[in-house]
């Protein structure tokens, strides 16, 4: 892996924040995009942009067919079966509405949803909206270093939920969960299992086929692709079960005053014009990760992770939170008697860009006991400078906060 | 020196002025944003429409507990009018300058005393305790 | 105007199809994009992306700063009162099922959706949906030019439905419903008034605040933005009211394993990361409609209208639907003896792109009794010699089926 | 001569062979594309596994009409084995070559015929009437 080569990839990376070039650590929350994906959004503009689905001209095919293409290419990231399984949405976070509408509409009074409590929002409050209708949600708890508690686990499956939603990784901790094991376990109690994945496919290989899981969720502005575009896989019989979520053009195939008829799939569920340019672009960043390979992308992340962790526990009054193993190339952390936005902010002068707050993640904070964390997250185009310079920042906002 | 928080930011932020709680107060205020986490309650004694003492506490980043602090000091003695007039850029320009991101932690504290007096206003002029979201 | 100026700056236009460089006239599928678009959305993503509303950083800043400026534009463009009146979602179709989902909370059964028989299938298919819960859906019926039913209106409106939702215009035939009669009708009835404007802003000016309109519906893709990204607005006052839709990340202000609360509009109707890049190119389109003027697009369009309209009558065995007046730039036909479909494919390999089918609106089909149509709909890159090319291809159409 | 549509194809949709239903038969089908409109009927008539008669209706666009006529000729005669072994390309070709935005048009009879045959077979080779949504 070229860094080098990659770095020069990202025109963003040129730039210079308050005269310093940017050193951007905030991978967790969204992430650069290569020149590659930005053209693919151009090209796509300048020579091919037409409606999808309707057309019978031959600009029309070219628009449908590239946004179809996208489908199959996301379908072979994860290793689905067909592209009939891959749904485009807005984001992770329409994937797991989409699944709490559409599967709520299915589940009763006094049913349990089971998630957990290091998910990010987006796999929390739409389960709790269906405490409306008399579902339950319940929460397994974490371990004080961020894991999920397996007995409690085993307990919460042991009341049979009929959903159990947990995350592949914690956009906080960098918690990466057995999601193998956990998957099996879901099963057995006879739940549905849903991996919120949008902090795991761009670092880990994920085989869904293998793994039998019924639904993930993702979204492409996380891994090199465009916003706007986000990702639900579902096993293709409980997706022809389901109804559809949001309705109008293109998810139909006959309407009549009286009644509706749905569309095959994945169209039933992508309602009205799609975000077509932003699914071309999302086919161009999962070709750029493959060509240069999840495993090798993560090999880089924890080089550097280790490196950076190590320099970190030089520094007196530094606490980081988390596991020390099984962890994404996330540092979240506190400098003490300096308050996190204070610490992204003595960085930021420097131009590096890291994370402060609650990451939407206010349970797990909670139950952390604290208020908020820094949080520097890498990627692949990130090197052992960009660690340095970071760790150069940590010292001088205790110089500047005089906490030595 | 550095360029990004002045001296009296970080004296404040160490050091804060009228810290605590009164307990003969009229109004009590307490306001943060829930999604950043901060938190200010401020406890005002208010005689003759005028601030005759006033205190806060709470929990936030350096520019905001700073900018409460100060707020508390130089809003002593004035009229309940004379408080509404005081502009984010005369708060700013108090604090030696703060950049630009962190405007909505510098204003943390004055939409709260704001809304405060707004409400005690409403009240006419009871004695009131209130929880705002910014 | 200068039309070849602006064709200039539209890079699809240059395109051969065929050997023949492109008319396009499918622009009520979706229009083409101008340069100052495609670069704005290059711009954000080599200079300014990162995730929005987060971030105490620059770059973050930034983003979210060109995001909500976006939002102001668009509130600025249809004259809404503030910006929190605007909510960005994928589409017009996302528009109006946040609509039905959230209105849909508060009806009761037998309360009554009215809605017409001209709708797009988005304005029809989500109130549908509404029936499980016993609300009932009627429809205003149409005359045989395609226009709204007055005595029809005025009597399904006497029995007070709830909900007044119509189009704006036709995208199939074209007509233009007068909207403010229509609001001031469904106000006069005591019912909440919602536009569909995916065919109205675009080509006619509207002032929501006059209008007094409680919703409006459109998509930026339908006039000159990128894809992905639609609009609803709505009166402040409801819109605090009204729970939300999805629900996840960035909407929320407080979350914990109980309880969510919401945040301020606009971002409490905005779950997750949004299309921050397509709100961003959105706002130069809308900047560019605004140089140019709508009324004098409007302008242009009527001219090319009449003109083809002229032309085509001239021509034996064409059938025009719709209104002879008070219409759009839209001619919706049928060549006697030949199908839509066929009609469209001749054109095509002339590389002139219009659309045939039943343009989502089948239940107008049915009242028109037909089972398609081809149309030509025009903007305001579009010249008399694209007129002319469309005239010439009919032309050809019936010479190649030998009907004359 | 047009380089769109082949003589075969315009002839076909003006004139189409086999168009009409039978009385007697053992396989209705009436199967179609709901959101393009176009809708075709096909009557067979099978005997000793082989189609002894077949008839269409229906409407559709010249591809669509000149396919699903062009298929009825094609198969009679044909055992049910063989039929399904008539690929999409072997039409194309048979039709003279289509355009590649059209190519839906052209399986549309094919997948409605395969569909129903394979549900007579089901059926335990029966009388059946069957609706078929593609
Ligand atoms: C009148 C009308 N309403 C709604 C829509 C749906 O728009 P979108 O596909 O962008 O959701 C369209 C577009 O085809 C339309 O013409
Ligand atoms: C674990 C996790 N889930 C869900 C989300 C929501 O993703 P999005 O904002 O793209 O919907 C995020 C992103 O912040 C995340 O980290």
């Amino acid at each position: 892996m070229n860094i080098k080569k990659i770095k020069e990839d990202f025109p963003i990376l040129k730039k210079k924040i308050n005269g310093f070039e940017l050193v951007y650590l905030d991978n967790s929350a969204t992430t650069q995009k290569p020149i590659q994906v930005i053209e693919a959004v151009n090209c796509y503009y300048e020579n091919n942009n037409a409606n999808v689905h309707r057309g019978g001209y031959e600009l029309s095919r070219e628009s449908t067919d590239l946004y179809e293409e996208a489908h199959k290419e996301t379908a072979e990231f994860i290793k689905a079966k067909k592209m009939e399984e891959i749904i485009f949405t807005k984001n992770t976070t329409e994937s797991i509405n989409l699944l709490s509408f559409s599967l709520g509409e299915k589940l009763k009074k006094n049913d349990v949803v089971l998630t957990t409590k290091i998910e990010h929002h987006s796999n929390i409050v739409p389960w709790q909206q269906l405490k409306r209708k008399g579902i339950k949600v319940e929460f397994v708890e974490v371990t004080k270093d961020g894991k999920l508690n397996e007995k409690d686990l085993e307990e919460k499956l042991s009341f049979k939920p009929k959903i159990f939603a947990f995350t592949g990784a914690s956009n906080v901790l960098g918690t990466v969960n057995d999601i193998k094991k956990l998957v099996k376990q879901g099963k057995d109690a006879d739940a549905l299992t849903i991996i919120d994945a949008a902090q795991f496919v761009q670092h880990k290989k994920i085989n869904v086929k293998k793994l039998n899981v019924d639904f993930i969720a993702f979204s492409s502005h996380k891994m090199l692709g465009p916003t706007g575009i986000g990702v639900l896989y579902g096993k293709e019989e409980l997706l022809e079960e389901m109804p559809p979520f949001m309705t109008g053009g293109d998810m139909i195939s006959k309407v009549s005053c009286e009644k509706s008829y749905w569309n095959s799939l994945p169209w039933k569920f992508e309602a009205g014009t799609p975000n077509i340019a932003g699914g071309i672009g999302f086919r161009i960043a999962l070709k750029y990760l493959e060509r240069i390979g999840i495993e090798e992308i993560d090999k880089h992340e924890q080089k550097l992770l280790n490196y950076a962790t190590k320099e970190m526990q030089e520094i007196d009054g530094i606490e980081i939170f988390g596991p020390e193993k099984n962890k994404l190339g996330i540092i979240s952390f506190n400098v003490k008697g300096v308050h996190p936005h204070d610490v992204s902010s003595v960085l930021d002068r420097k131009g590096i860009a890291i994370r402060s707050g609650n990451h939407c993640a206010q349970p797990l904070m909670e139950e952390l006991g604290i208020k908020g964390t820094a949080r520097a997250s890498f990627y692949l185009y990130n090197t052992k400078e960009d660690a340095d310079k970071f760790i150069e920042g940590i010292k001088e906002v205790k110089k500047i906060f005089k906490v030595d | 020196m550095n360029e990004i928080y002045s001296e009296l930011i970080l004296d404040l932020y160490k050091n804060p002025l009228n810290y605590g709680e009164l307990k003969n107060f009229n109004i009590k205020a307490e306001g943060g944003n829930p999604s950043c986490g901060d938190l200010v309650i401020f406890t005002i004694k208010i005689e003759n429409n005028k601030v005759k003492d006033i205190k806060f506490k709470g929990h936030g980043c350096a520019i905001s507990t700073a900018s409460s602090s100060l707020l508390t000091e130089k809003v002593l003695g004035k009229t309940i009018k004379e408080i509404k007039k005081i502009s984010d850029k005369e708060l700013n320009e108090m604090l030696g300058g703060i950049i630009q991101t962190r405007i909505k932690c510098m204003t943390l504290g004055k939409r709260v005393l704001d809304k405060a007096i707004e409400e005690y206003k409403k009240s006419g002029k009871n004695k009131i305790k209130v929880t705002i979201r910014i």
